[in-house]
């Protein structure tokens, strides 16, 4: 298969007042053309940074895209040192994106129509007219009724999900290379997010495009994904393919993100299981492992020295002390509750 | 959860002018109650008029016509005092939680914005529940000295809660409040929702798409379709039970967070045309995708009526 | 893979309030401002210049030795010198002295013209736009008025009606309409602003209107204003030479940075410094002005915060 | 102010009028300027110097001012080709000559009735109606106490106007060119209105040029006119006009020669034009006067030591330095030089005043005290504070307040405050009587000491001083209808006496002169100011 | 919109009411009459012909009515006192057209060049070309407007001999005036315009557009300008009704026929008719041009015109 995209050692810190804010830590990811990679992880730890970054879209400063990482777009080129003008052509046409918050990321002073179009005009070289026509049948395909009265709408005037689904039009109309989808479907209601995931789904298999999906909605990644990364505090805490983490997962936050998913045959109201405690400051310097202050296996050792990354198959890692032959064992079973369990 | 109703939704219209005498209706009367200490989910397709609903219930938007009671009075009747005072007991989370957060103040302003509304505290105190209610929505004391930009998605909407809850109401209308969190804060915060309601008995109005977090919090779920609702009924009947044929197709498509589940299972897939809330149709607004649809549907358009026991649906055909 | 002690293996107990650390002392926006403007070595640079300014207008007139209203008769427009610094003008008065003399009319006009614009404007724009409907209508109709009405009409008659000369007069005259510019301004911009999610976010929290104008829209509108206050400060030393015209400004042998430049356009070609000096000062002033505002503009925009 | 003689003092300019007229360009033009817009070219209404100036091209008075060799101004046959004064000086016979309207249409005697009539007809409301006081019955038929057809005026015939004076009055003739007295055409006025001489073709001219074009506030372009009696003597075939206001945009548009010939005011400009070669510099004194004025109703200023003392203090050789630059002369008396009785100037027969009290007096200051002490008032001139009030708000007047400020300081040790006052108010406060010293200039209507000595009779309202004095009142009544010019001299030499000497009501300070920069091309064009040949007889050569 | 014009309109009649109203009260409750301008303090027969030939004897209402019902009636202004004979209307539309088209040409000029600076400026923000330009913007407001318009007349048509120095009737004329007069604009519209530019291009809209590859300048044209030209817009209204009222000092010094000089002088000189008919004037554009404004205002930004609507 061809990578499309290898991520090396990628670390970028903001610098804030207050000092530095290493809020992506040494991520490194492949990502083939036609697969989908799901970024899953705690709110904050990192995804929207990590995406944004591939696109060269973080604001320097505040952002630092740290020396030494690289980011290998098809093989050759280093995203982190392309030009400006190789830059803009990169984006759009190799590769788009759909921002997390649909509201300010649409200019408010153009219709939606407007803003899809040019993106149209710009990769696709369409007329007007024809951009128009595109326009309309995109968001058709987004689902948007009354697409031809829509298109002179303002962003203001959309519901929530609609706007959410004017960016996925948007990213959609120039058949990227890699699609990243930050959160695209958060404010949509299940049938609707079930077309959309086919549309995604569609455009992958059709025009191989890769697509990088970042969501909380575990149940759209096990529909969707081809692969998982697992985040936390700024670095990949575990990756595997579908199987290999919903089933076979072994680091504590992948169990704690699993158990925390209410389910329809839970009794209404009884405490859903949760994490307790918060992240680590991001400024401060992290010792040991990220997520040893939250975690209930928590050794000695964890709260000394990162863990180093222990490969269980081809396609499944994990950043873990308790796979060191010396840690004692965690049962699995019983950790997972549910159907779940294997 | 009492008895009494703390919100009366009584024939709610809320329409919106889209240029040359466009009017779209965005929430096409509607009627329904909110008890004390209850939570009422939302659902309903992307568009379809939740936020809208919400908005107009605590007064943010002037209604159309219609009514909004809070405890007996007129919410869109109030005089300015009346108003104050209501908002501290009426709170909303916000959709959209980045455009809701003013660019430039800090988190910690953000949220003693409300506390300084209504409460008198001395700075150390003010101070003390600030950070105390950062925690509780899980974010760090070192947050509150940042600006919204500088947070994370799930970040922000968790300071839109904090906002929220920092007034301490009693009825907070939560439009999508934990769609950008994972999953373990998403059940932190839900969580919280619920100890705070049997500690204090807050009522919610839950407008969500996360249906299986809607039916574990919800006591009651109404579904709205294009601007109507077009079921009520107590969660466990919605989900379990279905009668609205929208409400069918929406409760098959809830994905479940298993692979082969996932792989194997069928959706009903709603075909047809989705009809504009800008001129929308007579009969009922459903009719075009509904696979049981006759010439009544075409025609007539369908009212709440209450099919078994607090449940209620909007459809000829049950 | 290295050995590592057993040990080190064994489980802890998590105190999950560990986490919790404060890292850094919590600020407020306006702290996060104060503390960026201060690293903006420009915006400091002008202050300081700005501050020597204010000084030599306090003790520059005595430096030169010669009164700053003294005419002699045989040093006619002379050149600046060593004897008479800037030179001197039309009627033989030291220019050195009379400059920084203008300068305490001119600086206090100025900025508290400027000043004074800016709240009165800002605070009736914020009301007229925030509150919309009629009281918008009704408050931008007076605007109009305000504005259309001869201003040369309605000075004279206060200087008539008055008839004093106090500082407080001269303000009023000068106030009485130069607030509408930043009214119609600070106007347009809450328009925008007022739309915003996050002015309904604070309206559901019961926020007075007053509190949102002052908290969230003029925050927001800083940004021009402070370019309109960069206007309005040599708008004001020029419109303060106009009402001296009129009988109401500052009384000769006073005189101010506009009069002195005034006096001198006639016969610029020839004594370009009798210009030069008196408007050096206020273009320095301006500058400072807007280098200042410039880093403040900067300061106030967190998402510039680096 | 209008005409009136004007003393040629510069020596340079006088081989212009010797110049041959030979070998003279082929194409004739002129561009001049105006400062202002002329406010309207009927004659019977405006008073600005601008529509002056134009009225005198393009219509013919009864006569002309011109230049003689000397340059002295004559008054010459224009309109009129002769004319007859009755020996008791109260009736005057003009014969006509023959002359045509622009239109065709000859000129009679009946216009110049016509045109006088209108002028004073109350319902024209004229402003300047009051200089044909003169003229039998012209009050009160301006007061609408008689029908306009009891006036003075009668054109006997279409070539004969015979006017009837009130009394014999000496300086009659310097009145026959002004605009009240132009000849103007009933059928014309009747048709256009009020919008009569408000446009180019809203008036027939009858004079050496047509105004074709006038772009308000811009320009203004004559051509000659082939209907003029002279015609052949009128050179000129073109002249444009520009209005320009702004004193250094004319210094521009003199160094670049966009315009022809132009009045310098500023030392700097006029040392720069007298090196230029091509330019000729022309200097004359105009018939005015700057002065102080006081209030005699005031509490300080009732007294007249005190008046002497703010009179000599003004340091007038310094004053004219300083302010006017060395330009304008030092006055020590109230008659400006250029004004002449018959045919001397008056300045030359009666020693200025001032310099009489001057040497009596060396130290103003004793005066002063002396005059508080009479008041009894605090003798200490550091106690007194005056109020100077200046009649005009731009700069000139700020630095002239100024320096009057710590002049009087300086001299008297009195304090000063300076009150700048838009010129209307100024106007009014004087005439209410609300101000302590006052400030202005006049310049004389007309040829004659009257026309400066009359403004300070009692029943006059020119400049409101409040003085009241019979014996002065009388000198002037008894000058006005004095036919002998020697008896008339030594009335005019006391009632200035009175005025300056004893009583010090004003306190003249300068006279002001004028500076006029010609490129040496120019030709004919006269150089006294207020002559009224206009550009009749003007050419160029060389150009 | 067209009920809200037609509003909009009943409020403007109403405006300008009170503004003739106050303006001829005022006008006439100060000291001075049109007949001080000629400086000489004229018999008291002389003046009463002169008041009562135009209306000036009678009773302060009695005039007020009495030129409402001309204008109301005819339109009618009324005669100019200090230019006898000359329609105030027809001197006002003559002139204004003068100073509109120079006005107009300086304004096109002023924001032209004014955004574009103020855009480079931000773009560039603390370096080099945004000094530079706020360098340029402060000499445009600091230096008077007479001594920018005396250099470039005395550079242009003394020294170089390229331009003529006064006049009026061919476009050689109108150019040193109307970069004379465009300078203030370019300073304020460059400065507005760099204020406003960053704030706007720090949104995030504006990091969607570069994530769709949008090329610089179309960020600028399509996404920034509109965001950001709200303040522009603010001034431009009293701008238009002050480019057809001119600038006193520049018809001044170039000779220009424009209606300037009537607005000021009129009052120095009490011609009360044409105090009243420039202020009408003037006010009749600024209320027009605050209209415009508003509706610009919804144009430019959508958001505006909904929250105009909602009440
Ligand atoms: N401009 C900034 N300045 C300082 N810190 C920042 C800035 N932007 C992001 N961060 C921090 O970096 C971390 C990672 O943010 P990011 O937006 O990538 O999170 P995320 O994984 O997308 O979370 P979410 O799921 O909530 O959107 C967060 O802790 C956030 O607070
Ligand atoms: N300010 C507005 N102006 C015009 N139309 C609006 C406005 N706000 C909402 N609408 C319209 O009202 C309808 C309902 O919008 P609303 O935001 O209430 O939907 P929603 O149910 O919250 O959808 P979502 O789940 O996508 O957030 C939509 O069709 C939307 O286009
Ligand atoms: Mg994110
Ligand atoms: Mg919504």
């Amino acid at each position: 298969m061809d990578k499309i995209l290898e991520v090396k050692d990628l670390n970028i810190s903001f610098h804030t007042y207050a000092g530095e804010v290493k809020a992506v830590r040494g991520v490194s990811f492949d990502l083939n053309k036609g697969e989908s990679l799901a970024l899953v992880g705690e709110s904050g730890c990192g995804k929207t940074v990590t995406a944004k970054s591939i696109v060269r879209l973080l604001k320097e400063p505040p952002a630092e895209i740290k020396e030494g990482s690289k980011i290998i777009f098809n093989g050759k080129e280093d995203v982190v040192k392309m030009s400006k003008k190789r830059l803009r052509s990169f984006r759009g046409e190799d590769v788009s994106m759909i921002f997390q918050d649909p509201m300010t990321s649409l200019n408010p002073t153009m219709t939606i129509g407007q803003q899809i179009m040019e993106a149209l005009m710009i990769h696709k070289g369409m007329q007007k007219n024809e951009a128009k026509k595109e326009t309309i049948k995109l968001l058709e395909t987004v689902n948007i009724p009354n697409a031809e009265e829509r298109i002179n709408h303002y962003p203001h005037q959309l519901s929530g999900g609609m706007r959410q689904r004017v960016m996925i039009a948007m990213a959609l109309s120039c058949n990227p290379k890699i699609l990243i989808a930050d959160e695209p479907t958060t404010a949509l209601d299940v049938t609707i997010q079930a077309q959309i995931m086919d549309l995604l789904g569609e455009l992958k298999n059709k025009f191989n495009t890769a697509i990088i999906l970042i969501t909380h909605d575990l149940g759209v990644v096990a529909n969707f994904a081809d692969k998982i990364q697992v985040m936390y505090a700024g670095e990949i805490v575990e990756r595997g393919n579908r199987e290999e983490i919903f089933y076979k997962s072994m680091h504590p936050y992948t169990w704690a993100l699993l158990n925390s998913v209410p389910r329809l045959d839970t009794e209404n109201k009884e405490q859903l299981y949760a994490l307790r405690g918060t992240p680590p400051d991001l400024i401060l310097p992290l010792k040991g492992c990220a997520f040893s202050s939250r975690c209930e296996y928590a050794m000695e050792i964890c709260l000394e020295r990162k863990p180093v990354e222990t490969r269980l198959s081809n396609t499944h890692s994990l950043s873990c002390w308790l796979q060191h032959p010396d840690a004692p064992k965690v049962n699995r079973a019983e950790v997972l509750r549910g159907e779940m369990n294997e | 959860m009492s008895n009494e109703n703390l919100i009366e939704v009584v024939n709610l219209k809320k329409y919106f002018n889209v240029g040359k005498n466009k009017i779209l209706k965005a929430v096409d009367d509607v009627s329904f109650n909110i008890k004390k200490g209850e939570t009422l989910g939302l659902v309903g397709e992307s568009g379809c008029g939740k936020t809208t609903c919400g908005r107009t219930i605590l007064g943010l938007y002037a209604a159309t016509s219609g009514h909004v009671y809070y405890c007996g009075k007129d919410v869109h009747a109030m005089d300015f005092n009346e108003k104050i005072k209501f908002k501290k007991n009426a709170q909303i989370i916000l959709q959209d939680p980045y455009a809701s957060l003013d660019p430039r103040m800090t988190i910690g302003e953000i949220i003693g914005e409300g506390i300084d509304v209504h409460f008198k505290l001395t700075r150390i105190e003010r101070q003390r529940r600030i950070n105390e209610l950062l925690d509780t929505v899980g974010l760090n004391q070192e947050h509150a000295s940042r600006f919204p930009h500088e947070l994370s998605g799930g970040q922000r909407q968790r300071v839109g809660i904090a906002r929220a809850l920092a007034v301490e109401p009693q009825f907070i209308v939560c439009d999508e409040p934990i769609s950008a969190l994972d999953v373990s804060i998403q059940a932190q915060i839900v969580n919280l929702l619920v100890r705070l309601q049997k500690e204090i008995g807050l009522t919610y109005l839950f407008i969500s798409h996360d249906l299986s977090m809607v039916k574990h919090i919800s006591d009651r779920v109404g579904v709205m379709y294009l601007g109507s609702m077009v079921e009520l009924a107590p969660s466990f009947n919605i989900y379990q039970k279905p009668l609205h044929p929208y409400t069918k197709a929406l409760i098959s498509a809830i994905p479940i967070p298993d692979p082969k589940i996932e792989d194997e299972r069928k959706r009903i897939k709603l075909e047809g045309e989705v009809p504009s809330p800008i001129n929308p149709p007579e009969g009922c607004k459903f009719f075009k995708r509904c696979v049981q649809a006759t010439d009544k549907c075409k025609n007539v358009s369908p009212q709440l009526k209450e099919v078994e026991k607090n449940h209620f649906v909007a459809c000829h055909q049950c | 893979m290295e050995t590592i002690s057993k040990e080190k293996f064994r489980r802890i107990q998590i105190d999950y309030k560990e986490s919790e650390k404060i890292a850094r002392p919590q600020i407020g926006y306006w702290q996060d401002v104060w503390r960026r403007l201060k690293s903006n070595k420009v915006a400091i640079l002008s202050l300081i210049i700005l501050v020597i300014i204010v000084f030599m207008t306090i003790i520059g007139p005595y430096l030169s030795g010669y009164d700053f209203k003294e005419i002699d008769s045989a040093k006619i427009n002379q050149r600046p010198s060593k004897e008479n610094w800037f030179g001197t003008d039309e009627l033989g008065r030291d220019i050195f002295a009379r400059v920084w003399k203008a300068g305490r009319v001119s600086m206090v006009i100025g900025i508290t013209g400027a000043l004074i614009s800016a709240v009165v404007g800002t605070m009736y724009g914020g009301f007229s736009a925030y509150f919309g409907g009629r009281v918008d209508t009704i408050m931008m109709r007076i605007v109009e008025i305000l504005i259309s009405v001869p201003y040369l009409l309605v000075v004279i008659l206060i200087s008539i009606i008055t008839d004093s000369r106090s500082l407080g007069t001269m303000m009023i005259s000068l106030t009485l309409t130069g607030w509408c510019g930043t009214a119609r301004m600070v106007r347009g911009q809450m328009l925008q602003l007022k739309s915003q999610e996050y002015i309904l976010a604070a309206e559901a929290l019961g926020v007075k209107p007053l509190k949102i104008i002052m908290k969230h829209l003029i925050p927001n509108v800083l940004n021009v204003l402070i370019v309109s206050i960069s206007f309005d400060i040599p708008g004001y030393i020029f419109s303060e030479t106009f009402l001296s015209y009129i009988g109401l400004g500052i009384q000769p042998p006073n005189t101010s940075w506009g009069a002195l430049a005034s006096a001198a356009q006639r016969n610029f070609i020839f004594y370009p410094y009798q210009l030069f000096f008196p408007a050096l000062m206020i273009a320095l002033t301006m500058l400072t002005f807007t280098l200042l505002g410039d880093g403040l503009r900067d300061a106030l925009d967190p998402r510039l915060r680096e | 102010g209008c005409g009136g003689q004007n003393g040629q003092k510069d020596g340079q300019a006088n081989q212009e009028v010797a110049k041959v007229e030979t070998g003279i360009d082929s194409e004739q033009y002129f561009n001049g300027y105006l400062v202002a817009e002329p406010s309207t070219l009927d004659p019977s209404k405006g008073a600005d110097n601008y529509s002056n100036t134009v009225l005198n091209n393009v219509l013919e008075p009864l006569t002309r001012l011109e230049e003689d060799g000397s340059l002295n101004n004559v008054l010459t046959p224009a309109g009129a080709e002769s004319w007859n004064i009755s020996d008791d000086g109260t009736v005057w016979t003009f014969h006509l000559r023959d002359n045509k309207w622009s239109d065709g249409e000859p000129v009679t005697a009946h216009d110049y009735e016509y045109g006088i009539k209108r002028s004073l007809d109350p319902a024209t409301g004229s402003p300047y109606a009051y200089l044909l006081m003169p003229i039998k019955n012209a009050s009160d038929v301006n007061s609408g106490k008689l029908p306009v057809d009891e006036l003075g005026v009668k054109a006997i015939d279409d070539k004969t106007l015979e006017i009837k004076l009130e009394y014999p009055t000496p300086y009659f003739g310097e009145l026959t060119y002004q605009r009240v007295m132009m000849p103007q055409r009933k059928d014309i006025v009747e048709k256009y209105g009020d919008t009569y001489g408000t446009e180019p073709n809203t008036i027939v001219y009858n004079g050496p040029f047509i105004l074709n074009e006038w772009i308000h506030n811009s320009e203004l372009k004559f051509t000659k006119n082939p209907n003029y009696w002279d015609t052949s003597n009128v050179k000129l075939e073109s002249i444009s006009m520009k209005i320009i206001a702004e004193e250094n945009a004319i210094y521009n548009s003199l160094s670049n020669g966009s315009i022809d010939s132009a009045g310098v005011g500023s030392p700097e400009w006029i040392e720069r034009f007298s090196a230029e070669e091509n330019l000729k510099h022309i200097e004359t004194i105009e018939p005015s006067t700057y002065y102080l004025f006081f209030n005699t109703n005031d509490k300080v200023f009732k007294n007249a030591n005190i008046r002497k003392a703010f009179s000599l203090a003004i340091d007038r050789q310094e004053l004219s330095n300083v302010i006017f630059h060395g330009i304008n002369a030092p006055a020590y008396g109230w008659v400006p030089p250029s004004i002449s009785l018959g045919n001397d100037e008056y300045r030359s027969m009666v020693k200025e005043p001032l310099l009489l009290l001057a040497e009596e007096n060396p130290d103003s200051k004793k005066l002063l005290i002396k005059g508080l002490e009479e008041l009894g008032m605090d003798t200490d001139p550091k106690n007194l504070t005056v109020k100077i009030s200046l009649g005009g708000t731009d700069q000139w007047f700020r630095t002239y307040g100024e320096y009057l400020q710590q002049m009087y300081n300086r001299n008297l040790g009195v304090n000063i405050t300076i009150e700048q006052l838009e010129w209307p108010i100024f106007n009014s406060n004087v005439m209410k009587g609300e101000f302590q010293i006052g400030y202005m200039g006049w310049g004389a209507e007309y040829n004659d000491p009257a026309s400066m000595l009359s403004l300070l009779k009692s029943d006059s309202n020119a400049i409101a001083t409040g003085w009241k004095n019979e014996k002065y009142d009388k000198l002037i009544d008894l000058a006005a209808a004095e036919m002998d010019e020697q008896k008339r001299l030594e009335y005019y030499k006391e009632a200035e006496h009175i005025l300056l000497y004893e009583e010090s009501v004003v306190a003249p300070s300068v006279y002001p002169k004028s500076n006029t920069f010609r490129y040496k091309y120019i030709n004919g064009l006269g150089v006294t100011p207020f002559g009224t040949s206009g550009w009749k007889y003007g050419y160029t050569q060389g150009r | 919109m067209t009920r809200y014009i037609i509003k909009r309109v009943g409020y403007m009649l109403l405006t300008l009411f009170i503004i003739i109203t106050i303006t001829f009260f005022l006008m006439h409750s100060i000291p001075g009459d049109p007949l001080a301008h000629m400086a000489k303090n004229l018999p008291e027969q002389i003046k009463e012909n002169y008041y009562k030939k135009y209306g000036l004897d009678q009773p302060v209402m009695v005039q007020y009515v009495k030129f409402l019902k001309n204008l109301i009636t005819e339109g009618d202004l009324g005669q100019s006192l200090r230019y006898p004979g000359r329609s105030v209307t027809d001197t006002i539309l003559e002139h204004s057209k003068v100073s509109g088209r120079l006005g107009a040409q300086a304004i096109i000029i002023g924001i032209t060049i004014g955004i574009i600076l103020g855009v480079v400026a931000a773009l560039f923000r603390n370096k080099w070309p945004d000094y530079l330009i706020m360098f340029i913007a402060i000499l445009g407001v600091t230096v008077p407007i007479f001594i920018i318009a005396s250099i470039l007349q005395y550079s242009f048509s003394v020294k170089f001999k390229i331009l003529p120095t006064t006049g009026w009737g061919k476009v050689k004329h109108t150019i040193l005036p109307t970069i004379a007069l465009s300078f203030g604009s370019i300073a304020t519209y460059a400065r507005y315009m760099r204020s406003n530019v960053l704030e706007v291009i720090n949104q995030d809209y504006i990091l969607t557009a570069q994530a769709k590859g949008v090329s610089p300048f179309n960020i600028v044209i399509k996404h920034i300008l509109r965001n950001a030209i709200l303040p522009v817009i603010t001034i431009i209204g009293p701008e238009i009704a002050g480019i057809f009222t001119g600038s006193f000092v520049i018809e001044r010094i170039f000779g220009i026929p424009g209606l300037g000089s009537y607005y000021i002088t009129s009052i120095n000189d009490r011609d009360y008719t044409m105090i009243i008919g420039t202020t009408v004037f003037y006010a009749a554009l600024f209320v027009v041009a605050q209209l415009i404004t508003d509706i610009l205002y919804g144009i430019v930004d959508p958001r505006i015109r909904v929250s105009e609507k909602d009440e």
